[in-house]
């Protein structure tokens, strides 16, 4: 069962790779968003099993906090993405104006 | 099993630091920085560390990303390319780290059993908690009794922090010229006008801060504790902060409360010890609070760690307001 | 191994499966939305299918409880943040690369807030 | 394979990221990005001494069962001061980034050489 476990880690710590190599090529910033986002939930999944793998299931909570947690850290990204592109508009429309 | 793990991990962590050095925008190596958040604490569970890894990831993935977003929406974007020359530093970063690599190889094997770390006083600590403490978590052990003076020590240096970010930025900023206009604030709103996100995120955030509480409450008997729980139930208020508006959630959280519970988290750490010499014990000797010295322990690490949790929470949502609140339009 | 340990031995290799194809599609495919639906299929399915092979090797006990939260958080955000991701893409003006137009050309109207 | 076979591959790292990180401090004008960079040095440390902490055949030190003669734990001493440490350090680095807000809204600019010209003008 053991090397099962290791091999869907395995899995999970391949895909991270991809998409790190995904998040470094961009081209566009939510390429990042992205490779974060997907480099987070994978995270999630390889605390999972490397709980199971240690046989500490009291491990398991940290996982959980990651769940949670890694959706704040894409939201804060979000807004920052929002408001950036929000004042960029206004901006570029007061230079308008001003002309 | 955990060499191959270790191996990726490790190797995640050298990339994603090298990502975020190199990256020139700024936001993009926040980004970054979380990513090496997240390995970094993958790592510490590999390692065995689940307290260090719970911390990290309530932390690192998410207190420091939102703290760096709303620094950068605050200051720019874009690192300019101007750099000092290079060669002297360099130079200087490669013999350290020749003098480093050169230094690994008198260190003990990974795991090695004879380790000198693992001879002095570690050896005391676990066996003498199940007799003096009698909790399973020999971390929170540790942390609030057996080194409870160092922990107090860095509950103040948290306190001092917050205050500072408050006093250095109680001057209300400049207006930017380039960001009048009607409405701007209505439109700069970050993701309040995502329905889906903010129902999503309202169910996100009870659930989150009950979570904080099971790690604090129940951070004698599985990973967890003061320090952990209190950037989790921050972590919930800056949540809600993103999704609704960081006016309300100063209005929800107010900063001269949260001044008020910061320093009343510490006050009931000192409290605590003081308590322990009007008993007759020494400070923070929590033997005397009970007829039964391992009840009395096991009172005054509760008492502390909830201490720890209040400072810390308070402390963090109380930074998370000021900068989120602080709009130069 | 039991039929149980079979069964979950089956789904933690779709599972892994599910997760490779995904990360090799956000390598390989072509635009952010596509590169976007690739990733959702690690997060979805492969999630899934691996907290699935989880559950059934933990067995009844307080582990598989806290799996199955995670599964539902994992389940519960994971869409969101896509959505969110895609939503935010959208609005910035990507644009969705289309096969008879050629690549970047045209593409549906986005409505700006 | 034993984690021995991991052997001194940790140590190596944290020398890197350290590097790395300290190479931010020093090269870097931005101040965000030092903090950053401050940060990733922070990391390294916390790496360094978790590597300490980790033996072999151990297990994290939460008993679930009370612990029987010759169980093997990970050490928890540089486990607790770490836990500490992190959250300092995010509590300093808010601070820092506080300080780098009030320069930015002083100055126009948070690049070291665009406000060394600005006090030369001034």
């Amino acid at each position: 069962m053991n090397s099962l476990l290791l091999g869907a880690g395995l899995a999970i710590l391949v895909t991270m790779a991809l998409a790190m190599i995904r998040g470094l090529k961009g081209p566009e910033i939510y390429d990042r968003v992205l490779a974060a986002n997907v480099v987070g939930t994978k995270t999630v999944l390889l605390l999972a099993v490397v709980s199971l793998l240690y046989g500490r299931p009291d491990f398991l909570d940290l996982a959980l906090a990651y769940a949670l947690i890694n959706f704040i850290g894409i939201l804060a990204i979000l807004q920052f993405v929002q408001n950036r592109e929000a004042r960029r508009q206004i901006e570029r429309a007061n230079q308008k104006g001003t002309r | 099993m955990i060499t191959v793990l270790g191996l990726f991990t490790l190797t995640f962590l050298v990339i994603a630091a090298l990502a975020t050095v190199q990256s020139r925008n700024l936001f993009v190596a926040s980004m970054w920085f979380c990513i090496f958040s997240l390995m970094m604490a993958a790592n510490f569970l590999i390692l065995d560390a689940a307290d260090v890894a719970l911390t990290e990831a309530a932390v690192g993935a998410g207190v420091s990303t939102v703290l760096f977003m709303g620094a950068l929406s605050l200051t720019a974007e874009h690192e300019h390319v101007r750099e000092r020359s290079g060669w002297l530093p360099a130079l200087v970063l490669g013999l350290l780290f020749a003098v480093l690599f050169a230094a690994s190889f008198e260190q003990p094997r990974l795991g090695d059993p004879l380790a000198p770390v693992h001879q002095h006083v570690a050896p005391f600590y676990l066996s003498e908690t199940p007799r003096l403490i009698d909790i399973p978590n020999v971390v929170t052990a540790i942390l609030a009794s057996f080194r409870g003076y160092d922990t107090l020590g860095e509950v103040l240096v948290v306190f001092t922090a917050g205050i500072g970010v408050l006093s250095v930025l109680s001057f209300s900023p400049k207006k930017n010229q380039q960001l009048s206009g009607e409405g701007v604030a209505e439109r700069v709103r970050g993701v309040q006008h995502h329905a889906i996100l903010r129902v999503a995120g309202k169910l996100i955030i009870p659930l989150l801060m009950l979570f904080a509480l099971v790690v604090q409450f129940h951070g004698e008997y599985s990973p967890g504790g003061g320090f952990s729980a209190g950037a989790l139930f921050a972590a919930a208020v800056m949540l809600y902060g993103i999704l609704e508006g960081a006016d309300r959630s100063a209005k929800a959280m107010p900063q001269d409360w949260m001044l008020r519970l910061a320093a009343l988290g510490a006050m009931l750490y000192i409290g605590v010890g003081i308590v322990c010499m009007m008993l007759g014990g020494n400070f923070l000797d929590y033997s005397v609070l009970s007829s039964k010295p391992v009840a009395g322990q096991q009172l005054g690490i509760l008492l502390v760690e909830f201490g720890v949790g209040l400072t810390v929470s308070t402390v963090l949502i109380m930074i998370f307001n000021a900068i989120a609140n602080r709009s130069t339009y | 191994m039991s039929l149980l340990e079979w069964v979950a031995a089956l789904f933690l290799v779709c599972g892994g499966f599910f997760v490779l194809v995904g990360g090799v599609g956000m390598l390989r495919m072509p635009d952010l939305y596509t590169r976007m639906h690739a990733a959702s299929v690690t997060e979805t399915m492969g999630t899934l299918l691996i907290m699935t092979g989880l559950i059934l090797i933990a067995g009844w006990t307080l582990a598989s409880v806290k799996l199955f939260a995670i599964l539902l958080f994992l389940l519960f955000t994971g869409p969101v943040a896509s959505y969110a991701v895609a939503n935010t893409a959208l609005i910035a003006g990507i644009k969705p690369q289309l096969a008879e137009d050629g690549p970047q050309i045209g593409g549906p109207e986005v409505p700006r807030p | 394979m034993s984690i021995n076979s991991l052997g001194l591959y940790n140590y190596w790292i944290y020398g890197f990221v350290l590097v790395i990180g300290l190479y931010a401090v020093l090269v870097k004008g931005n101040y965000v990005k030092r903090m950053i960079g401050l940060s990733i040095f922070q990391g390294a440390a916390f790496l360094l001494y978790i590597t300490m902490d980790k033996i072999e055949g151990g297990t994290g030190p939460i008993f679930v069962t009370p612990p029987q003669p010759g169980d093997l734990f990970a050490n928890p001493l540089p486990q607790v001061l770490i836990l500490t440490a992190i959250v300092v350090g995010i509590a300093v680095t808010a601070l820092g980034l506080a300080i780098t807000i009030r320069i930015k809204e002083e100055y126009g600019t948070i690049e070291e050489s665009e406000i060394r010209e600005v006090d030369r003008q001034a």
